[in-house]
């Protein structure tokens, strides 16, 4: 890896999340937003694996994902400001970024929901001989759901190119995955399922990305799928909102602290030099600047947004002149004339 | 499948040799066990498989030989699959097809014989299509297939023994177009899914009483062609929807409510049958008090033209009788 | 859960220092981990949970911070709490309480914003409830909880914040009975859980074109009180539903159509308004089209009187404005 | 185990329903008959080591359970009949049995749904200090839905009094496990919850009983539930229906020998003296002969039956007299009177 590009994507995603921060009391972002500060190397770690082409899932934290995969800064901040030159129109909001030609394929607010989504994208890629490789992430709560379990085996039954990512913030919410899960040992679970799984608790944006470029690569020649991580991590600000909540009492600074030390923006920031730093730092804010300015200065969706795209706008079909002659009772008066199966099963 | 390489169909059972009621014959030989083929019994994580298949390119079939197991992918349906192409601003397409059977319950019971597609028509996002004849089933489903929202296609499992004319070549039938199925005027019928057939013989009855239904299959209950409905009762004055169904919050409800609407200037007299308000029971004796049949539909519509003055229930008739279905299956 | 040990409460969240908006505080402290416990996020079994412990003994109440995440738990609430007493020749009871909240949406776009308690209507065997005042969310609950059918507690995240009167000892509100909130005389509007707020606020409004609007509560909406509905219909020939929900077989389809059963003989003109017909959308410009509001609901109660010959839409009044909210939460 | 009395469970169930068979194409049972045939041992192993108060849940294929575990045989046949009479008064079935006094609790003809509910039961059991225990019964199929691991996660985190039953005969419908799940090894799985999960394979009932018998002695004795057992077995029949179906191809009659050979109704019976056998014989003869005469000469349930027992009818409750004032715009207009959310807590 690039150190100065992994920095870059590292300190960018920091400052988007804290810009976003600082304008949340202005109430010009009238959207729940569920900050990803702490837990950004395993977005740019796994993303700095996969090429133009693979596909991520996330979820409605997935400010990281999106920026790391390559999604437009200008069209995230206008959808966060519900404007129509967001990256959904205004019709996502921060739970729902999308960003179609980066591969950012879709999140959902439903936990555990895309993970299904991404094993299916990528039976789709194989079943066109495409060449390329999905990743799904989700947090530790989705592994709590049937869903995950389910998308585990038929992932593993159809081999599919993808790498599951597992972020272990250690919460769902308020509630630490102990109080989920009784001596919960998440790479047993998975790997019962034959599915190699690793986990990895340095946090270390260099070390996931070893493991998860290791995968790719054994994605790409051919290998089957899927691998399996699990990345520890730490969510340093309330599950929802801009603000901190180690004084809530559900978990304390101190267990933050370890994580904060070993924060991955600076440590990276620090592998460089001074010069070379400030210039990927300039270079950020004036990019997060502009893009602020854009949400600002872009348009509401007007009137006319509210019911389109929620069907296909399509033109009328031609009228069709078909009659029933009222075949009443005619289960059994066939004169060759197919029965309702056959139909089905020519229309398939 | 033939024209078109990227659809593709699975589903539980669809691969073995019932081949969900010969509907599936032959499909893995001619298309490969890649596109189509058998899955475990995880009816919610394949819905969402549909979906990332759908997004990746495929437009899949997903068949389900019940209705009542759609209760386990309703997170995905109602909160992915509706909601994608919004949550997109329009971006992508969900291009999916989920073919769902409903029956006449024949002993099943409870957790087997539930029709529930009002759940579909409440969520916008999705389509509903549900035919009733030969010809609608193979148009309406490559309508489907070729559709790029996702389409709940629902099945009456007693129709697909319905005999009837179907061109062989592909061809569509257009959403949001019901079919008048005979014209009457002095009670509109909408008969919806396999109630149809029941409409149909009731409104043979009915002309033994010198009154003449006009019947209405409405095909997709989303888009509904309310104007064809709108228009035949403003014609005949009378409403009777028979549906395959509970009646609260139901297609019955929706449709008359819609009417209504469409149709503010006059008094209209409006009725609506489906099962009775209760769990399906399997004793022969309460099954059979479960459903609207042929004769008590002609009744009810009776009721709704002579005002309830005088009531009156055909008797049985051997050319109208109920087809034969015996299980298991 | 004080008067009766067997009462069980969890869900997620449920103990922590949020404590679903205060509503179980201090619950944990009081009847101890084993009644009060938050969850894995498991809503299926969770769901399959609180059925098996209704049957070995226990009243559970189950409660979801979002209406949304019950899709995950459809299965168990469709195919099993709705059909246990059926299904076993009334042998067994299944008292459960689910406690589901809606809410406006504030941003938080398709997946968080729903309300879908028509699934629930539609079903036989649940009971629905969607109190709008502090004495009915009380006297619904107690009730609920005592009730030995399943029942689905809905509730309004904007409402939580409502205050008025409430008796500090245990009492309950008996299902299946309306409320009239105001009355009057041209016109019956039934409003919907928060919809209710903005019912009243409405025939405020009207009150300046001299139009009196009869308010009704239906508070259950299974049982459902038609009778006191369309009591008022009868003499005011004009419904209007106004619902928290999408129209299409909706609350307000079903209420409309019974009130129509109901009333066979008069000429009713009818009206229904709720969600828009879309997925809801984040934008503030398009969130505030998405729901209707005093002044919309006014103005369509207006037209109804008036045949919509002409057309009015009240200025805002600050008396009458609607409640600050704002997130997150 | 009393081996006469183990004879006579497994031979009571296979007469039934080979009864049941013979019965079935004069059409008297409307109801489709998912049969136990050939795996019958599980259940009376299973059910030997329970006492009355102890509960059981099954599935859509459970007359074995439901006599094994004590179910009314004649409230099953006019069940099956569709009888006033029968278990359920003739709303359920036969995928619905039900016999609440036996602690046969109820079943489900949609798969895997009552895992969960017997979780749900034990807990409630484990609440109220009942000294009983649960075992829950289900398919090979069962194991591929969400739900199942959801519960597994559950019944662990809570260490609920309760034994699980897989009864693996290798199919679901005509899909066999291997096209489900890939080098699947099921106890892998659900061990990795921490759960001890023990894979039988003989079929034989007194193994199968040895091992339950300890789970059940254990969770009796205080120890932390749950267990998990794995039970290899055959169906004979069809999946659904009467007939053989060794010609539709998707399984082989050589497959069957081995489990046929290994007959435990046959096998237990060699082990009793002819008279002692003959006796047993003698007597489920005569009680079956009854059932069926019960079941025949008893009413279907009358007209009013259809909508009663879908709500407890009760008596009205007495009128409300509360009349809310219209407090419209009242959200901050507190006189002391509480807001909703305090209203919602005192009710709790
Ligand atoms: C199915 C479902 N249940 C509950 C919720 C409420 N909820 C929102 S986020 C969350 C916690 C998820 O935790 P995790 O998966 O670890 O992700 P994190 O927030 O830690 O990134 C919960 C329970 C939800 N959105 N979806
Ligand atoms: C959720 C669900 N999906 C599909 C079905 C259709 N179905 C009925 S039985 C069955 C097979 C179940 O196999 P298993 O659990 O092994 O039980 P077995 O029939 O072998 O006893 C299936 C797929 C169903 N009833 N429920
Ligand atoms: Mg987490
Ligand atoms: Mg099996």
């Amino acid at each position: 890896m690039n150190i100065k590009k992994v920095y870059r994507e590292l300190f960018r995603i920091r400052r988007v999340e804290e810009e976003i921060a600082r304008i949340y009391p202005s109430d010009k972002i009238k959207s729940p937003v569920h900050l990803s500060i702490g837990q950004e190397a395993v977005s740019v770690a796994v993303c700095e694996a996969l090429v133009p082409g693979d596909i991520v899932f996330g979820t409605y934290r997935s400010h990281a994902l999106y920026l790391a995969k390559g999604g437009d800064l200008r069209a995230m901040f206008a959808e966060m400001y519900g404007k129509v030159t967001g990256c959904a129109r205004g019709k996502g909001g921060s739970m729902h970024l999308v960003d179609i030609p980066a591969g950012f394929m879709g999140t959902s607010a439903v936990v555990g929901t895309t993970i299904a989504n991404a094993v299916g994208y990528a039976y789709g890629l194989k079943l066109q001989s495409k060449p390329h490789i999905v990743a799904s992430f989700f947090g530790d709560g989705a592994v709590d759901e049937g869903a995950f379990y389910e998308s585990l085996n038929f992932a593993h039954l159809k081999q599919v190119p993808l790498i599951f990512i597992c972020e272990n913030n250690g919460y769902a919410i308020h509630t630490p995955q102990s109080a989920r899960q009784r001596d919960v040992n998440l790479c047993d679970r998975v790997g019962a399922y034959g599915i190699p799984a690793t986990r990895i608790e340095s946090g270390d944006v260099f070390e996931i990305h070893r493991h998860v470029q290791e995968a790719a690569d054994a994605l790409r020649s051919g290998q089957p799928g899927p691998f399996f991580f699990e990345c520890l991590t730490y969510r340093w600000k309330e599950h929802v909102g801009p603000n901190d909540d180690f004084d809530a009492g559900y978990r304390s600074r101190e267990e933050a602290q370890a994580w904060m030390a070993n924060d991955q923006v600076r440590l990276a920031g620090e592998k460089l030099s001074d010069p070379e730093r400030m210039e990927v730092e300039q270079n950020v804010e004036a990019e997060i600047a502009a893009a602020i300015a854009f949400a600002e200065n872009s348009s509401f969706p007007g009137a006319s947004e509210l019911t389109t795209d929620v069907y296909e706008e399509s033109e009328q079909d031609g009228p069709d002149d078909f009659v029933w002659r009222g075949d009443t009772g005619g289960h059994g008066s066939g004169d060759g004339r197919g029965p309702i199966r056959d139909a089905i099963w020519s229309g398939c | 499948m033939g024209a078109d390489p990227s659809v593709m169909l699975f589903g539980l059972d669809v691969d073995d040799h019932k081949a969900i009621i010969g509907t599936t014959r032959g499909l893995v030989e001619k298309y490969g066990r890649e596109r189509v083929f058998g899955t475990p019994l995880s009816e919610d994580a394949m819905t969402g498989v549909a979906i990332g298949a759908a997004l990746s390119g495929i437009r899949p079939i997903h068949v389900h030989i019940r209705m009542d197991f759609l209760m386990l992918a309703m997170n995905q349906l109602v909160n992915v699959a509706a909601k994608s192409r919004y949550m997109f601003g329009g971006q992508e397409s969900l291009p999916m097809v989920v073919r769902a059977m409903i029956g006449k319950s024949w002993g099943q019971g409870a957790q087997h014989s539930q029709s529930l597609y009002s759940f579909f028509m409440h969520v916008p996002g999705l389509k509903v299509v549900a035919p009733t004849t030969p010809y609608d089933a193979k148009g309406c489903l490559i309508s489907a297939i070729r559709d790029n929202d996702p389409v709940m296609y629902v099945e009456h499992r007693l129709l697909h023994y319905q005999k009837g004319p179907v061109p062989t070549e592909p061809f569509t039938v257009p959403a949001g177009k019901a079919r008048i199925t005979n014209a009457g005027d002095d009670v509109t019928l909408v008969g919806i899914s396999y109630m149809q057939v029941e409409c149909l013989r009731a409104s043979k009855y009915l002309l033994e009483t010198g009154i003449s239904a006009e019947v209405i299959d409405p095909i997709w209950l989303n888009p509904l062609d309310i104007d064809t409905i709108a228009e035949s009762v403003r014609k005949t004055g009378r409403l009777l929807v028979v549906d395959n169904d509970w009646l609260s919050c139901g297609a019955g409800a929706e449709i008359i409510t819609q009417v209504l609407e469409q149709v503010p200037d006059r008094h209209i007299q409006v009725g609506r049958m489906g099962f009775a308000q209760c769990t399906c029971p399997p004793a022969p004796s309460l099954e059979e008090l479960f459903y609207p049949n042929a004769r008590t539909v002609a009744a009810r519509a009776f009721d709704l033209v002579r005002d309830n003055a005088v009531t009156w229930i055909p008797e049985e008739r051997a050319d109208l009788q109920e087809v034969e279905f015996k299980g298991p299956f």
